[in-house]
């Protein structure tokens, strides 16, 4: 097991760069995507409302392999060139969005209605109440379940591997298969991911203990 | 001058009419007070007023605008109609200062200054201006209201709405919230709509005395003739004698 | 463990069985057929002779679908006596199993876009131009070794690569030209070019220490290649791919 | 246009469809597997019974935060070293199992920590002792606040099947695989199948939630 | 014979010490009304009675048993000890009947015929016999604090606890609970302690009125000379004159 680290960290390493990379992208992008979605999902108007679910129902119910595959394989054919990183990353990015979404939504309507109500009665729109009374408040109570949707995301962008996106999955792969020491490899690869999510899960439960 | 004009108005929520033939004017600067049974209809008929829930029919006007016209901009009523809720209401996200600053800063750009003067002078008035900087949730429900009161007094309204204001809070805590009421109803010429079981109160402060039951206004009358003679229904006098001492 | 100290010819001649690892999903050597559920191609084909030249007429060939990240486990935990599934003899590879002698001499060679400028492996010795391959495939390590500048993507299977050089991801796909060929055939816009660049030696991987059990695999591969059973097999799987010269590989 | 009528023969949708009955009875079982155990690890974790909630939550935390490939092939692979030797099948239900137990165990512990604590001083009072306030009065209450995180948890189960692949379970994706693996133009017509009979097994999924919110007590 | 005995209790939330030295002895069948300001340390008081918070000091005798003994079983105080709390805690998941028979089901083991009909019995004297399959959610307050009575009288209990049970309720609901109350003080020998700030229930009912503060027993009076003469305590004195009226 030492040997693949002596010969092998470097691969390793620019495979867990490209997986932190993926991670913080599709990270920021799905919070922006999904929230905005969640809006959407309580909107007053039906068909905003219907847009909102179908797009949270469709990319929540499909595996993330087959949106990443998409990404690389058709879209290059009809759209713009993609590479596997951006391919992979997209498609994460959109996957995770749909949950969170979801997540975001439980923790609009977890805020209690009086909040809205005071703000309502303050003289403030249902706009400004959401951006400064309602989205704070909902952010703090879906901390802990948005952090589980964090943790999924770093395991999640293992789909890399199947797009040639050069993640820790993917590198791990490839040594697995030019050494054949499968077991150590993956053995390897499994605390190098730990080590992104495990102090992530840690300082959630922090977070949420602080919040509480 | 009316500040709030009701005309055969009608609510639902889904099938059940829970307000009926509403017909009430309330003159500016009157003090009001509304009393009768859970649920016959006494948060319903305040919530109309502010556009909180919507009205079936009939005409309803507030301040001079129509609330039953959709293309009435609910906003700028609320602007000149407070309201002070059972459950405070109070932003828990934000501290007691920023809770009274913020409507005036963002729906009427009142410089910064003078909203945390006015911000400061209210706290004052409310006696918790050690508590500027304390977030709701460190404050004791009589405290808490006595901020959602400021909070609503430095929108600087024409009109406040005042829904149970003390009836979820300890006994002990009771007096000072409604002494800050008190205040206000005697020493401005604020129009006042206060929905309470304080019989107290209503004898010292209030115009008027309503009387509902079952979604209709059954009582409109005066505070002398309300407690000095008596409530002219048995329903009325039923259910005074059931609430004396509670 | 227990694994390693048994004799794996002794206990496959009392069963009667030889337990072998092949591809499922790749054509001409290993591809599950969907009407019948068995698994079909040369190294199935080799694999059943094999087991009768070993144990007799009446000795069976088990087969156990891998993948190029199970098989080498699988070996070792005893799921299957020997791995033949397209896996390379490669030294660095030798450090974890015993291989036999080569049973198909594949020869590597690229697949492009008709009209493509690239003609040979030094076409693609160049930043920006990038090759496909399937990952754990032998090959994608040679390319590095004859266009170290280009960059190599690896993608799972064939048909994922195939799309992906359709999609424009690559310049050129490369693997053996067995299977290159096949895909030219399925997809007419595209032509094998490149000549054979380097050879790939196919062997079957059987667990260290398993002296007896390899040489006799090595014996039975040999009566094969001697009383024309090998090249039947060829001709049987080969013979029609267009492009492919049977010729040269037979034995 | 060809390829797709040509990799929608109706041979190659009856082998498809065999894949999907086996995701189907995987993730059957697997679900009920990892309910039961799950709801029984969130229990525990919280009990805060001394050292086992602790050690209890630190395997849960281990296993929730590596990706579920990883856990499939150690389940696999790992296990006969120490004896253990699972077919393809056991050892898929056996690695999702202790894969979604662990997710399932949060779930139920914040569920359960979702209900008012007077419920349980209410049934602790009145006489019953902490283990039956849990199981008559908390936990049927936290079932039901805890449904849609259950629910999406075991759309995402389904679709991990996936992931067994990588030990050849001829499940859905498997036997996808092989049909392109016949003819690479294939590759797009199914994953386009993919795409549609995942999403009909989910979504089947998800209404069935939505069913049951409104239909719980 | 005495029910309860508190012995220099002493008990603390983390460093906060909310019961200091509390001695007190209530003697079987008698009703004991426990009143002070918000955060006096009623309810830590009543809690620790059937060991819903623990102590940690001093000697406390509940029924026969040391609560302060880790020994001791504390559902087998329970079993003997209802309590009713403010915000009633109902079963949300079981119908009223089933809220009922719940416990003396399976803690009693009281056969199923005899369990309905005493809980029909009960329902009946509380007035509710009409809503034996309601669930919780569609009652209003009083009502739902009636069950929890109901509920707690189901046990056959020696002794009963109240902590509030008025004091979330509509005031014109108050009058139906205090009712049920008085019944059982006045027709049952049950030992009753009942914090709560309907004065008018305490004069009436209660042999015994104490007053707290700051985690403190400051007044253990009998009824007749905490109401006719009046608190011997300044501190009682501001108190009840804050909170008479509400
Ligand atoms: N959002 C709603 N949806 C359906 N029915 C409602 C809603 N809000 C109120 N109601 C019903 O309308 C009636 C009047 O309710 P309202 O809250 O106005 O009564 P209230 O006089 O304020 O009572 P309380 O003293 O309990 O506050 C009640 O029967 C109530 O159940
Ligand atoms: N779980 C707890 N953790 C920490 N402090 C507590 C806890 N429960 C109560 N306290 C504190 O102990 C003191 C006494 O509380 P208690 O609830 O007994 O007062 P009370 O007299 O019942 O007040 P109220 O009339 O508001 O119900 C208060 O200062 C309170 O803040
Ligand atoms: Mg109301
Ligand atoms: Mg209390």
């Amino acid at each position: 097991m030492l040997d693949i680290i002596t010969t092998q960290w470097h691969p390793l390493l620019n495979g867990l760069w490209n997986t932190i990379l993926c991670s913080l992208i599709a990270l920021v992008g799905s919070l922006v995507i999904g929230t905005f979605f969640a809006l959407l999902e309580i909107s007053k108007y039906r068909i905003v409302r219907l847009i909102g679910s179908i797009y949270v129902e469709v990319f929540r119910n499909i595996p993330l392999l087959v949106i990443a595959m998409g990404f690389f394989l058709i879209v290059p054919m009809y759209i713009a060139k993609i590479s596997g990183f951006a391919a992979g990353t997209i498609g994460l990015t959109l996957y995770t969005s749909a949950f969170i979404a979801e997540t975001v939504r439980a923790g609009i309507n977890s805020v209690e209605g009086g909040q809205l109500e005071g703000a309502l009665a303050n003289g403030l729109t249902h706009a400004q109440a959401m951006r400064y009374i309602i989205l704070p408040q909902a952010f703090r109570v879906v901390i802990p379940p948005l952090g589980n949707q964090f943790i999924n995301l770093v395991k999640n962008s293992s789909v890399l591997a199947f797009v040639a996106g050069f993640d820790l999955m993917y590198e791990g792969n490839l040594i697995a298969n030019d050494t054949l020491q499968t077991m150590p490899t993956y053995f390897i690869v499994g605390i190098l991911y730990l080590i992104i999510t495990l102090p992530l899960s840690y300082y959630m439960r922090y977070l949420e203990k602080k919040l509480a | 001058m009316s500040m709030i004009e009701f005309h055969d108005v009608q609510k639902y929520y889904g099938k059940f009419h829970a307000l009926k033939d509403i017909n009430l004017t309330i003159d500016a600067g009157e003090t009001v007070v509304l009393i009768g049974p859970s649920g016959s209809g006494k948060s319903s008929l305040i919530r109309t007023v502010n556009g909180l829930d919507p009205i079936r029919d009939g005409k309803l006007i507030v301040n001079g605008f129509d609330l039953a016209d959709k293309k009435t901009n609910v906003n700028l009523i609320r602007k000149d109609v407070g309201m002070v809720f059972q459950h405070f209401n109070l932003y828990n996200n934000k501290n007691v200062l920023e809770n009274i600053m913020l409507a005036p800063r963002i729906v009427l750009k009142r410089p910064e200054k003078e909203n945390r003067d006015l911000a400061m002078k209210l706290l004052e008035k409310v006696g918790l201006a050690d508590k500027a900087n304390n977030m709701p949730a460190q404050l004791s429900g009589g405290q808490k209201q006595r901020i959602a009161i400021a909070r609503s007094l430095a929108m600087k309204p024409k009109c406040l709405l005042f829904d149970e204001p003390t009836s979820a809070l300890d006994p002990e805590m009771i007096d000072d919230v409604l002494n800050v009421m008190k205040d206000i109803a005697e020493n401005s010429n604020m129009t006042m709509l206060v929905v309470t079981h304080e019989m107290g109160f209503a004898r010292d402060v209030a115009d008027r005395v309503i009387f509902m039951a079952d979604g209709r206004i059954i009582e409109d009358d005066s505070t002398e003739k309300f407690f000095g003679d008596q409530p002219t229904t048995q329903r009325a006098r039923d259910f005074m004698s059931k609430i004396s001492g509670h | 463990s227990s694994v390693a100290k048994k004799d794996v010819l002794k206990a496959d001649q009392e069963s009667n069985r030889i337990t072998w690892g092949v591809k499922a999903d790749t054509r001409l050597f290993g591809l599950e057929n969907i009407r019948t559920g068995k698994l079909e191609g040369f190294e199935i084909d080799l694999a059943k002779a094999m087991t009768k030249e070993i144990l007799g007429p009446k000795g069976k060939a088990t087969f156990v679908p891998v993948t190029s990240s199970t098989r080498v486990p699988l070996l070792k935990n005893g799921n299957i006596d020997a791995i033949m599934a397209t896996m390379t003899i490669t030294p660095e590879r030798e450090k974890q199993v015993d291989f036999t002698k080569s049973y198909f001499d594949a020869v590597q060679s690229l697949l492009v876009k008709k009209g493509s400028p690239v003609k040979n492996i030094q076409d693609l010795n160049k930043a920006g131009e990038v090759i496909l391959g399937v990952s754990g495939s032998n090959s994608v390590k040679n390319v590095a070794k004859y266009a170290p500048k280009a960059k190599v993507l690896q993608l799972s299977d064939y048909a994922q690569a195939m799309t992906a050089l359709k999609s424009k991801q690559g310049n050129a796909l490369t693997t053996d030209n067995g299977i290159l060929y096949g895909m030219a055939s399925e997809n007419p816009g595209y032509e094998v070019v490149g000549g054979n660049f380097t050879k790939e030696p196919y062997g079957i991987a059987v667990n260290k220490n398993q002296e007896p059990f390899r040489n006799k695999l090595n014996w039975a591969l040999e009566r094969l290649e001697k009383n024309g059973t090998y090249n039947r097999l060829l001709l049987k799987w080969f013979g029609n791919v267009k492009g492919f010269n049977y010729q040269e590989m037979k034995r | 246009m060809q390829n797709f009528i040509n990799a929608y023969s109706w041979i190659n949708i009856r082998f498809l469809l065999q894949g999907l009955w086996v995701t189907i009875e995987i993730s059957v079982a697997s679900i009920i597997c990892s309910f039961i155990i799950g709801t029984f690890l969130g229990i525990i974790r919280y009990a805060k019974i001394k050292y086992l909630s602790a050690i209890v939550g630190f395997i849960i935390d281990l296993i929730r935060n590596l990706p579920l490939l990883l856990i499939i092939f150690f389940t696999y692979f790992g296990l006969p070293n120490i004896g253990i030797k699972p077919e393809i099948i056991p050892a898929a239900i056996m690695a999702l199992t202790v894969f979604e137990s662990s997710m399932v165990a949060e779930i139920v512990r914040s569920g359960i920590n979702s209900i008012d604590y007077g419920q349980t001083e209410g049934a602790l009072a009145n006489g019953l002792t902490k283990w039956q306030a849990l199981r008559l009065i908390v936990l049927p209450q936290a079932i039901k606040n805890m449904l849609p995180a259950l629910v999406s948890q075991f759309i995402s189960l389904v679709k991990d099947t996936s992931l067994a692949t990588i030990i050849v379970l001829p499940e859905l994706m498997y036997h996808a695989q092989i049909i392109y693996g016949q003819n690479t133009n294939y590759i797009i017509p199914m994953f386009v199948a993919l795409a549609v009979l995942y999403f009909i097994v989910c979504y089947s999924l998800s209404l069935l939630a939505r069913y049951l919110d409104r239909h719980l007590a």
